[in-house]
């Protein structure tokens, strides 16, 4: 709880101030786009925290996004294969990325930074290679399937309505955090993340538990792919999904994620993802900030949060310590 | 689907903006990316800008397709005026700029989109600029021979039809924008051998390595034609190190320093440009007489919504008075 | 040795038959035999390295036997995962701590046994269940704490604990008592006890062979992987075990010789560290002395030494060798002043476990035999390491031997081998002989005895009442984070230890 | 030395298949250009795997490439500073970038990970702000200098020429060789790389020792910058040296330097940085391999290298094991 409400607070500290440098920001139009932009960024950000949990790291995230951005509407337009064929093919090699990426990781012992590294080289080639770097795109058809990722729902008695990707984060983030803190697999990764040998003796296959990991992030990096595609309605295989993987990270990161694993919470990390679209739109909705320093901001923010969460600890461990003292 | 968040937009406009032609328009001009080329093009708009008494804002997309999206809804949740867009994808993003054009004016340039709802293209035709620029080529190499043509990436609409134009020309071929030669197919046709088309997704050492591997497989190489901005200096460098300066013929596109120096020394035969202080200055201009009330057809532009800002050959004889008009258009 | 037809005839619950197992480099077992019976305590001992840990992990699942069998109730079962070992009813407490530390001790006690309700973790239930686990062992802490926030004393409850809340039919400890005081080692024999009532077999591995005596109903002995004998209840002495482990006799205590106090080495005045930061301690260590320090569990001992030494900055307070005092800033500045500190956790702060034992030896003293600016001495390494190892009789093929595939009794005297080569004044030792098996323990006081002949003053925190009341020319007792009391060497005893350690209050139910 | 046998091997199997499906690829100069490139990486590998070996991590290496390779041409001729103070500055900010992430990472115990990840948008924001988006180049001037990167040393009595950042590597690495295997800075840096703690505990000031891993790999990061930008000429600073840090840490595990820290040679890192370029190469000079699955390629090879070696190593293990057992 105290994890979140750090980041919490600079999500709000972030939007008071924007609300006051720009009176666009909280229109219905502007709030309506964070919140899908949010979502979608939210969704591979609760993979890339399933992962970094075990204290493992994904960086094909964005090579995955690719991958499923490009081959969905491929599949589509060009090969015509029908949506129903598409989807389940999309959630065949999304799983089956994320297998691999276990299997890799557990049985042949590799370093989770390597085998995805080289999962970041290779998924983006071989969709290079298959669309033959030809940009893919929906080509103003199937608008029924982008309705997933560009419709709302209606709140009714309001002209309020909620974007689609933001009502499948929330499942998406209902189900993970059940899954992560009320079943025992999730407390297995737990505990698997911070002491992998303990958990192994106490009778736990944390292979399997490792490879499940892998496996959620493969899957919310493919519906990742699937609604920014969705959403944005093409995608050039040379740099769509580019970085990513590291703006999933750094939302983890933020959210509360410890990279050596065992800590993190799904709501953080949404916050952590939604810190970074608020700030980017932040940036060009205030006037005097110049759009070209973005990565600057956001890299700052980052660095400012993390900074302050290791003040404030220390600070509270000393007081803390003064407390039991004073007994 | 938008029409509810559609209505919010507008009042909003009207009611922040007052929307009445005696404020200063607000107009955004959104590039297909980060570049030097932009930057010309900004420096247009800024111009334009103190020219007609407007605000301009030019946001330049650093990570592609999804980033420009998020820059054309964050111009509109700005409420501005009007917007000039470079699509980097048109095929594919006729509802976004569709989206744009129903809450402020709409024209795009550099690239068009013919299908959605812009009310006119500024630039020129990149099929054509890439004939002018094979025409270049058969200037400088009256008895044909072996050409490599290189580029950033070929996924994007200006790049392919630039390439196609450059190919088409050279060779003869008749007027067909949609023709596409694969990138990595040989064309050997009468006494011109196209080796290949070499793309190094903006990276410059991977752009360098390019140009000197061309050299290394093909040593009988007599034309190297680099279709982005950056290409031509790479090759320049290449060629220096590998002491075929002048021994290769070269010709660019757009007007990098090095490359106009380049032909100012010889070692380029010429080069092709665009215009892109013009492209911003025109889109401002125009934009902004939009959202002050008047009508296409006052601010002067043709019935079929193309505003051409015509491509030039630059070669040895025009370097010195086209170079000095870049830099005073720069404020350098 | 165990008469075939013995007392209560009953046949063997667990039975082990020819268990061979090799790692890369040793034969950790060479066809072992062990046979345990229902509701009886069944001690293992022997050296460090003999193969008792390996063979208790093969039994848990933990490592699959390269060859041989294991039967249970007559029938022969195959253990391949410790999820198997768990539902064949046995448990194992891992030599090490074995905890997820981020998650709360119910969390823990129930790791990979989650009682569930609707497919989700019924928490309520883990909480009663736990506390009543808890209570078995008498630890005072809520359930949810989180682990993280105890003592490693503490956490060594909370996993037996853990092993209780199996239920098993088998359960076995591996030197659980290592990181445990008196107090709380009493506290876990009464439980042993009361399993065994209940007809829970029990594996007890210890090298505090008194331990053994009190407890066990039967003693198997391994020596280098290999049977060597066993005992029954009568036969369980202590110098046939120690025959049985090591081939020869050693006496049941370490003989101190007398022998004189000089100067003032080492002196503390008013030291305040992090854990108590409102307890200071003052004392005074003489060279050629041995000041024995002892304590409960989480009485400040290991933080005194640490801010000592340098690790920790401290909070107040003066820190004085021989006559100077030192600025402590590092461990850098202490060495120097001439301090060495064997520190209480050999694997993490002694010893850098993949680097071979000369570079482990040498690395204190690189920066100080260096060539040039900053260039390697390997000559003096080298001539270093070797000299260590014969003096110290360190059991190697070779001085590049990679540390982590010695026995805890090497590692250790590892890690004195590089202190000693520094030549220190004073030398701190935490707990230096947590873990070593008695021929270890024989030669480490041997050593530290020798070192104060030679002059150096020595303080040394142990747990081990036996240690402390033997070694110690005087004792020191910390209680809360400060000195509680000073015991001359004719004033030792368990009772007055035990007083001053609990914060003079008289001593209760212990011993 | 068995490691790089594994490496060396690769490679050597990668320029003989080559040389057999290219008759161009022996050529004087394709080698030169091979060697110039492989040059240029192998610098920044070094700095990267020197940061490994302390079981560090450094992400920012590709925006400091960006920063230096933008800025330095930026001052000699935007600023005209002059070749002696643009290069004192070069070093100046490479020397405080490295510093900066060492102290925060020793002193303020945040992980290496984010750190650099903070670095990698900052670095990069902070160069497009202030050179505005422009494209920075030498305008065919400072030949001198450029003759640092474009230049080469004639072996007499040949036609051959050394190029010049071949000797520059060679310097470097040499210098790295001595420093990590005959000084006691190098030993502590492998020893903490394993143990931390421990390598305290034996008296030596490992956060200090960390702060110079990370100063290593800031300057040899800015030497690269500058090395590329002489050598291409001119830098955008919005993709200069993007993604060079992936082939930096690649590079380094390729040749046999573990994530896990206290392992890793110079030369096999150096080998591994020209696998890679040979790859890219090879992919360029032989026709029937299409050039847009070169990250494909890349990625594959880097997985078979290090899926390989561990089979080899178990092997190896078995084999042993077996030999023991039959004593
Ligand atoms: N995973 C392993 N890999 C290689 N060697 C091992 C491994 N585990 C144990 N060994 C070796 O096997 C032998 C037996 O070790 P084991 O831990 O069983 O001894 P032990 O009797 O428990 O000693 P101690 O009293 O020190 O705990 C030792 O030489 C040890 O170094
Ligand atoms: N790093 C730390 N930060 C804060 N408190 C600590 C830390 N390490 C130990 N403590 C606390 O300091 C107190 C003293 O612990 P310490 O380990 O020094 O005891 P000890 O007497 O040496 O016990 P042991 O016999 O286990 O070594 C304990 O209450 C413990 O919880
Ligand atoms: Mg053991
Ligand atoms: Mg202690």
């Amino acid at each position: 709880m105290k994890k979140i409400l750090g980041i919490f607070g600079l999500l709000v500290f972030i939007c008071v101030m924007t609300a006051l440098m720009s009176d666009r920001f909280l229109t219905e139009f502007n709030v309506e786009n964070l919140i899908r932009r949010t979502a979608l960024f939210g969704i591979i950000s609760i993979g890339a925290s399933f992962v970094i949990i075990t204290s493992g790291i994904d960086l094909s995230i964005g090579s995955v996004v690719c991958l499923i951005g490009c081959l969905l509407p491929w599949m589509l337009v060009e090969k015509e294969l029908g949506v129903p064929l598409s989807l389940l093919l999309v959630v065949g090699i999304s799983l089956a990325i994320g297998l691999s990426h276990g299997l890799l990781i557990t049985k042949m012992k590799l370093q989770p930074f390597v085998v995805t590294l080289c999962g970041l080289l290779l998924y983006r080639g071989i969709t290079r290679g298959l669309v033959q770097d030809q940009t893919q795109g929906f080509k103003s058809g199937f608008s029924t399937l982008r309705e997933l990722s560009q419709g709302q729902m209606p709140l009714p008695g309001t002209e309020f309505g909620i974007p689609n990707p933001c009502l499948i984060l929330l499942v998406v983030a209902i189900l993970a955090i059940i899954f992560l803190n009320f079943t025992i697999y999730g407390r297995y990764m737990l505990a698997l993340g911070r002491n992998e040998e303990a958990t192994r003796y106490s009778g736990i296959n944390t292979d399997r538990m490792i490879i499940l990991a892998y496996v959620i992030c493969g899957m919310l990096s493919g519906l990742g792919g699937m609604l920014f595609v969705l959403d944005v309605g093409s995608a050039q295989p040379v740099d769509f999904g580019s970085f990513y993987e590291l703006y999933a990270i750094a939302a983890a990161v933020l959210g509360g994620c410890s990279l050596r694993g065992g800590e993190g919470t799904i709501i953080g990390v949404v916050i952590g993802a939604a810190v970074m679209q608020v700030l980017k739109n932040s940036i060009t909705l205030i006037d005097w900030i110049p759009t070209n320093i973005e990565y600057a901001v956001i890299g700052a923010v980052i660095l400012g949060g993390v900074v302050v969460d290791e003040l404030v600890k220390r600070f509270a461990a000393k007081r803390r310590a003064m407390a039991q003292a004073n007994q | 689907t938008k029409s509810q968040s559609g209505g919010s937009v507008s009042s909003n406009t009207t009611a922040a903006g007052g929307g009445g032609s005696s404020a200063k328009p607000r107009v955004g001009y959104v590039t297909n990316g980060v570049a030097s080329f932009w930057v010309i093009a900004e420096a247009g708009c800024k111009q334009a800008a103190s020219e007609v008494d407007a605000n301009v804002e030019v946001l330049m997309p650093a990570e592609g397709i999804s980033d420009q999206k998020r820059m054309i809804e964050d111009l509109l949740t700005k409420g501005v005026d009007g917007i000039a867009v470079s699509p980097i994808d048109p095929e594919n993003q006729t509802e976004l700029l569709n989206k744009a054009a129903k809450y402020a004016k709409l024209i795009t340039h550099d690239s068009d989109a013919p299908d959605a709802n812009r009310l006119c293209y500024i630039g020129m035709d990149n099929y054509t600029a890439g004939r002018m620029c094979g025409k270049l080529v058969a200037e400088a190499m009256p008895d044909g021979g072996k050409l490599a043509i290189f580029i950033g990436r070929l996924e994007q609409d200006n790049a392919r039809r630039r390439r196609q134009g450059v190919i088409d020309e050279i060779l003869g071929r008749s007027e067909d924008p949609s023709r596409f030669d694969p990138p990595d197919a040989e064309i050997k046709e009468g006494k011109w051998h196209i080796v290949g088309t070499y793309t190094d997704q903006f990276d410059r050492a991977q752009g360098k390595a390019n140009a000197e591997d061309a050299m290394s497989r093909h040593p009988d190489l007599n034309g190297m034609v680099g279709l982005f901005a950056y290409n031509p200096p790479l090759m320049l460098e290449a060629l220096k190190q590998g002491n075929k300066l002048g021994k290769v013929k070269v010709i660019g596109f757009d007007e990098a320093d090095e490359t106009l120096q380049g032909i100012k020394d010889g070692s380029v035969y010429g080069t092709v440009v665009q215009n892109p202080f013009e492209y911003g200055r025109q889109s401002v201009t125009l934009l902004a007489g939009l959202a002050r009330g008047k009508s296409l057809a006052d601010l002067g532009v043709p019935a079929d919504g193309f505003v051409n800002i015509p491509a030039r050959q630059i070669r040895k004889d025009n370097v010195e008075e086209f170079w000095a008009e870049l830099k005073k258009n720069l404020g350098e | 040795m165990h008469a075939e037809g013995n007392v209560d005839n009953a046949p063997p619950l667990l039975e082990v038959r020819g268990v061979t197992k090799r790692f890369a480099g040793v034969c950790a077992l060479n066809n072992v035999n062990l046979n345990i019976r229902r509701g009886e305590v069944h001690a293992v001992i022997g050296e460090n390295g003999a193969g008792k840990s390996t063979l208790m992990k093969v039994l848990a699942g933990v490592q699959p036997p390269d060859v041989g069998e294991v039967l249970l109730d007559g029938k022969a079962v195959h253990i391949d995962s410790v999820h198997t070992a768990l539902n064949l009813g046995i448990s194992l407490i891992h030599q090490e701590l074995n905890l997820a530390d981020n998650l709360d001790v119910g969390a823990n006690i129930f790791l990979g046994r989650e009682p569930r309700k609707l497919g989700l973790i019924d928490f309520g239930r883990i909480r009663r269940e736990s506390k009543k686990y808890l209570d078995m062992v008498a630890l005072d802490e809520s359930p949810t704490t989180r682990v993280s926030h105890l003592t490693i004393g503490r956490q060594q409850m909370v996993e037996i604990a853990k092993a209780l809340s199996v239920n098993a039919r088998i359960l076995i400890m591996d030197e659980p008592t290592s990181s445990l005081t008196q107090h709380e080692a009493e506290q876990l024999f009464q439980v042993i006890r009361q399993l065994r009532e209940q007809g829970v077999s029990i594996i007890y591995i210890s090298h505090r062979l008194g331990e053994v005596k009190e407890l066990a109903d039967r003693v198997t002995v391994l020596r280098d992987g290999e049977n060597a004998g066993g005992l029954d209840r009568e036969e369980i002495e202590h110098d046939r075990m120690v025959q049985l482990m090591v081939g020869r006799d050693i006496s049941q205590f370490y003989a101190r010789r007398p022998h004189s106090i000089g100067k003032p080495m080492l002196e503390v005045k008013e030291l305040r560290t992090n854990a108590w930061p409102h307890h200071a301690s003052s004392f005074t260590v003489h060279a050629g002395e041995m000041l024995g320090v002892a304590g409960l569990v989480g009485a400040g001992r290991t933080e005194m030494l640490r801010a000592i030494f340098g690790v920790d900055s401290m909070l107040g307070g003066e820190v004085r060798v021989e006559n100077k005092t030192l600025t402590l800033r590092s461990c850098r500045d202490a060495i120097d002043a001439g301090l060495a500190l064997v520190p209480e956790d050999r694997k993490q702060q002694g010893l850098i476990l993949e680097m071979g034992i000369r570079n482990n030896i040498g690395l204190p003293g690189l920066s100080r035999h260096k060539h040039g600016p900053a260039f390697l001495n390997r000559t003096r390494e080298r001539q270093d390491a070797s000299r260590m190892i014969a003096e110290l009789q360190i059991k190697t093929p070779s001085d590049q031997q990679l540390a982590q595939y010695l026995s805890g009794g090497n590692q250790q005297k590892i890690v004195l081998a590089k202190w000693l080569s520094m030549e220190p004044r004073v030398l701190l030792l935490d707990e230096p002989t947590r873990g070593v098996d008695i021929g270890a323990k024989q030669e480490i006081y041997r050593l530290m005895e020798e070192l104060a002949e030679r002059g150096v003053g020595i303080l040394f925190v142990s747990s081990e009442m036996e240690e402390v009341l033997s070694m110690s020319d005087r004792v020191i007792v910390m209680h809360e984070g400060r000195v509680s009391g000073e015991l001359q060497r004719d004033e030792l005893s368990e009772e007055a230890v035990m007083k001053l350690a609990t914060g003079s209050t008289p001593v209760a139910a212990e011993v």
